[in-house]
């Protein structure tokens, strides 16, 4: 029994952390952005604030039942993944549900809030959403590809299908992935450009030509929703990069190690996350196509390569 | 002067019409309005004048006139034909251009909502710039668009008056405005 | 009067208009030349993103709407229809002269005079056009009401709907306009 | 034939991508653009039935609000068609002062448009860059005329007022601050390879058609039309400086957005030889008093070089102390709508807002 109530605070505690680190890194990014645009900027926190006054606004439009959904499967997802993401490694105040094959289950479930996005989207008849939600969905074939790719090469080259051996055994060699396997690495990396939809994949928002897309109809406690979802889920993806090709964090179950464990997440999480936001910078968008090519282009061959390495 | 003698020539030739050279590279014309489109025609087929510059209406009410204006211009030779032609005002009509040149299009479209003229034969959104207006076309002249304001849209008091600023400003704060100064005042 | 109105916010209301003030979405419609004004506003010597204004695509998610000049009845159509659309709480920045009294389009057959005959309008700054320090400061005087509780300009259009709606129908001859019930 | 399922799109009045507050309908089908129908109008302010209301000086504070982006052209052009109409002279320091307000207008446009194409393209960076620095020139027409934006700086006659102290010197550090950036928003805009390739073969205008379409400006130069009203009919003070007209082959935005890179070199270029040539003298043949000034009877017809084209402006003059007629054909007007009609269709509709930038489509000039 004690052992259950340990996994729902620590359940809390991530969504907690998840939370907090995904919207303070969206607020870092805005800071970030805004000095390099020779500006002064928001605080840290404004992405607090949009929340705040997101949630207090008043909502009165109703998009059908998909509509109301749309935010909701996207928290949902959001949370579901985060459970079977190991945050700190063998530390008992993070728990997760790990089991044999959950990189499989997650690949699935990563796809599940865009896919109840679309739908909820496609129910508001806004023009824009849907071809937001057309261009989504390419995209998303576009960059799972080399995704899957780098995936199937760690699978193979370790013959496992979860996340926790993957962990384990890096830190049994004491060789990250990302040197053990660079092919996939950076297969995986690129994909992220897509994942993380800053530019020069920004293609399903677009405000200059879509009119920021998909959540175009949806405003107030909607958008809110939506973008704490968000939040979490760029932390999952930073994450689970971290566990798969970084070695992941954690060093016990201790206060020192849990602090020193998270810093060195935060850490990891935040170098990884400057990649597509530096790229994002200094890049104008691609068109719909255009991004397809690239992610088929050198990245689907690095993952081929990834695959090709870890089998032989 | 050689390049404007020789296109008004060539046009005075073709067609027998009134003309003159304004100033360099501008060559003014004068013609029926049955002829307009053969010598729009001839300058740029024949004489290379291919670029529809403008073209414009000035509403001569005391003659019960439209002066309508075609301003044309070769980017070879840079000169500028103006060609004008007069229309009666009353049920004005006006032959369509727009197969010479399709950016004519666009102009007829405004003048016939600007104006009232008709174009036979001019396909195209009857709206141009307004939306569902059905007074007289606002760009004739005896249309009074400040009785219309007016009329239609809420006036806030305070400027009917039209007072001088400075002098009000002045007035309230007793500043002394020196004679000299005085003399930009509205008269 | 308005110190009272601030003393009378409960806890609840107090955090909530105090996220509002520092988080203000501006509709992204150049209804006017003063759009020409906007970025420069936006960007960085004015850099009104420090204040937490930032732009929003859609209405939905648009807490301010900016009239940036006078108004073509053609525009005010679609202005009434973005401001219908927008989610409550909303605020309306009427910017430049031509917003106030017509400004030099008084004369002028398609351009309405009085902006706060057609929607409620919370703040107006003057000027032809307003520099974005003007337009800055209109910000902030927008902010300081939302603090006190008094930008509740949104609530007065839906009580007085039938004056907004008699004089917006006055100028718009032709009104096939889904109605909004909120 | 099967035909596929049309989707209509509204781009605008309300939308970020649109230039200015204007509609264009497309018809689309997957993603590209099958027809295109400009909608005008929201921007309607009948300047051109007031300006009949008005009389000869009070007409400038209408003309500046022509086009927004770019108001000293207007006035320029105005002044020069009632000059004409009077065969009043213009000392010849007012002509060079003339220029260097035009090419500073120029600049100023061109630094809101590498926000607008980079912008529309999903690149900020150059935008927040180039607007924030556009300030400095803003700072300088401040100083010369009293105001940002609309300046009613150029009168029939000359200009309003002198060169203020010091101001030349100003004017010579703000050029070489932002020659030094504008290295930088190339940099970033047209050494990427992304914007290159979204530039490259998209929006062309063919070039056997242009002239007779009526393209104007940049987008007929991109085609290698080499046409500019600077040196077709010089103005000002233009046929005695040095300056190239730079033109492209092909047509599209990339071409366009080279033309328009290299103009705003030119036009640094431009205001350095005339800050350096400017003779000293008059800088103002003074008008009448305003309210009683007449001008004789006729027309004329006046052209200057904008950012996005040939602005002209039609003035008919009945000999009253009110202009009769003053019709503008801005370069927006031709460009933006039957040009645009005729190049949008078969384009991506990511393009669409690409185009528009890159055409310099500014509504107020289309519908006054």
């Amino acid at each position: 029994m004690e052992d259950l109530g340990i996994k729902i605070i620590g359940a809390l505690l991530t969504v907690i952390l998840a939370f907090t680190v995904g919207m303070t890194y969206g607020g870092i990014v805005r800071k970030l952005t805004a000095r390099v645009q020779n500006r002064r900027g928001p605080v840290i926190w404004q992405n607090f604030l949009d929340l705040l006054k997101l949630q207090s606004k008043k909502t009165n439009i109703a998009h059908g039942f998909m509509g109301h959904m749309a935010p909701v499967w996207i928290i949902i997802s959001a949370g579901t993944v985060l459970m079977f993401i190991p945050i700190l490694n063998g530390n008992l105040w993070f728990p997760n549900l790990t089991f044999h094959g959950d990189l499989i289950f997650l690949l699935y479930m990563m796809v599940f809030g865009s896919l109840g996005m679309a739908l909820g989207a496609g129910q508001t008849g806004n023009p824009n959403s849907a071809i937001g939600v057309t261009r989504g969905l390419s995209q998303m074939v576009g960059f799972e590809i080399p995704f899957v790719l780098a995936l199937v090469a760690l699978m193979v080259q370790y013959k496992t299908t979860s996340i926790q051996d993957i962990m384990d055994i890096q830190a049994q060699t004491g060789t990250w992935m990302m040197f053990a396997n660079p092919f996939a690495f950076l297969a995986a990396l690129f994909a992220s450009l897509g994942m993380f939809r800053y530019s020069p994949f920004d293609i399903v928002g677009a405000p200059a030509e879509l009119a920021s897309g998909p959540v175009s109809e949806f405003g107030g406690k909607y958008l809110g929703t939506m973008m704490s979802g968000g939040s979490i889920f760029a932390f999952i993806k930073l994450t689970l990069y971290v566990d798969l090709f970084m070695g992941g964090a954690g060093f016990g179950t201790g206060i020192l190690a849990t602090i020193m464990g998270l810093g060195i997440l935060l850490l990891k999480t935040f170098s990884l996350y400057m990649v597509p936001v530096f790229y994002g910078w200094i890049s104008p968008r691609y068109r719909t196509e255009q991004a397809i090519r690239y992610f088929w282009g050198w990245p689907t061959a690095l993952g081929v390569i990834a695959v090709i390495w870890a089998i032989f | 002067m050689e390049k404007e003698n020789k296109i008004l020539e060539a046009i005075k030739v073709a067609f027998n019409v009134e003309g003159h050279i304004a100033r360099e590279k501008r060559v003014m014309i004068t013609a029926n309005k049955d002829i307009v489109s053969s010598i729009l025609l001839f300058c740029k087929n024949q004489q290379g004048y291919i670029h529809l510059n403008h073209m414009s209406v000035v509403d001569r009410i005391e003659d019960g006139k439209f002066e309508l204006n075609y301003i044309i211009w070769s980017p070879t030779e840079k000169v500028t034909i103006m060609l004008k032609t007069f229309i009666d005002r009353e049920n004005a009509e006006m032959e369509n251009i727009d197969s010479i040149w399709d950016q004519a299009n666009t102009y007829e479209r405004e003048m016939r909502e600007m104006y009232g003229i008709q174009f036979p034969g001019l396909i195209g959104r009857q709206d141009f710039a307004l939306e569902d207006w059905d007074e007289m076309p606002p760009m004739r002249r005896d249309f009074d668009t400040h009785a219309y304001a007016e009329k239609t849209f809420y006036q806030r008091p305070g400027r009917e008056d039209a007072k001088d600023v400075r002098e009000e400003l002045t007035k309230q704060s007793g500043e002394v405005i020196p004679d000299f100064a005085k003399k930009y005042s509205r008269e | 009067m308005t110190s009272n109105n601030k003393d009378k916010q409960t806890i609840v209301e107090y955090i909530q208009n105090w996220s509002r003030k520092h988080s203000l979405f501006v509709m992204a419609y150049g209804t006017g030349c003063g759009a020409i004004e906007i970025p420069a506003t936006m960007t960085s010597r004015y850099d009104a993103e420090r204040f937490g204004i930032r732009g929003a695509a859609t209405p939905r998610q648009a807490d301010v709407l900016l009239i940036t000049g006078y108004l073509a009845t053609k525009t005010l159509k679609r202005v009434i229809r973005v401001y219908e659309q927008m989610q409550d709480p909303k605020y309306v920045i009427g910017f430049g002269s031509c917003t106030i009294n017509g400004g030099m389009y008084y004369d002028s057959y398609n351009t309405i005079n009085a902006l706060d005959r057609y929607i409620p309008v919370d703040v107006y700054i003057n000027g032809c056009m307003p520099r974005p320090e003007a337009v800055i400061s209109g910000f902030v005087q927008l902010q300081k009401q939302i603090a006190e509780g008094t930008a509740n300009n949104a609530a007065k259009y839906k009580e007085n709907l039938e004056w907004y709606r008699a004089n917006q129908k006055k100028i718009i001859k032709n009104w096939r306009m889904p109605d909004y019930n909120w | 034939m099967v035909r596929e399922k049309e989707t209509t799109l509204y781009l605008g009045p309300q939308h970020p991508g649109i230039t200015g507050n204007m509609m264009i309908k497309l018809k689309v089908t997957g993603d590209t653009v099958v027809r295109a129908e400009t909608h005008v109008g929201y921007l309607h302010r009948a300047f051109e039935k007031l300006i009949e209301r008005r009389n000869w000086l009070q007409t400038f504070t209408i003309l500046c609000r022509f086009c927004v982006p770019e108001p000293d052209p207007m006035e320029l052009t105005y002044a020069r068609a009632v000059e004409e109409l009077e065969n009043r002279e213009v000392p010849e320091r007012a002509e060079y002062i003339r220029t260097i307000v035009m090419e500073l207008a120029r600049l100023q446009s061109f630094m809101l448009w590498y926000a607008g194409q980079s912008g529309s393209a999903g690149l900020y960076l150059t935008g927040q860059w180039s607007v924030g620095d556009r300030n400095y020139i803003l700072d300088l027409f401040e100083e010369l005329t009293g105001g940002r934006i609309y300046h009613m700086y150029i009168w029939p006659g000359g200009v309003r007022r002198d060169l203020p102290k010091g101001w030349k010197d100003k004017a010579l550090k703000t050029m070489d601050y932002i020659e030094k950036r504008l290295d930088e928003y190339n940099k970033i805009m047209f050494d990427n390879t992304i914007f290159q390739k979204r530039a490259q073969g998209v929006g062309i205008v063919p070039k056997d058609k242009a002239i007779e379409w009526g393209v104007v400006g940049a987008p007929l130069r991109g085609t290698g039309i080499k046409h500019d009203v600077r040196i077709d009919e010089p103005y000002c003070a233009y046929d005695k400086l040095d300056f190239i007209v730079p033109t492209q082959e092909g047509g599209d935005v990339w071409a366009r957005a080279l033309v328009r890179q290299e103009e705003a070199r030119q036009s640094i270029n431009i205001i350095r030889q005339a800050l350096e040539k400017m003779p000293e003298g008059e800088f103002y043949n003074k008008v009448p008093n305003p309210m009683k000034w007449t001008v004789p009877a006729g027309e004329a017809w006046t052209k200057t070089e904008s950012v996005r084209g040939e602005v002209g402006f039609y003035v008919v003059s009945d000999g009253s102390n009110k202009p009769r007629r003053v019709h503008v054909k801005g370069a927006a007007y031709t460009n933006g709508i039957t040009v645009l009609e005729k190049i949008l269709p078969g384009q991506n509709i990511a393009d669409v807002s690409f185009i528009l930038n890159s055409m310099g489509v500014c509504p107020p000039e289309m519908e006054r």
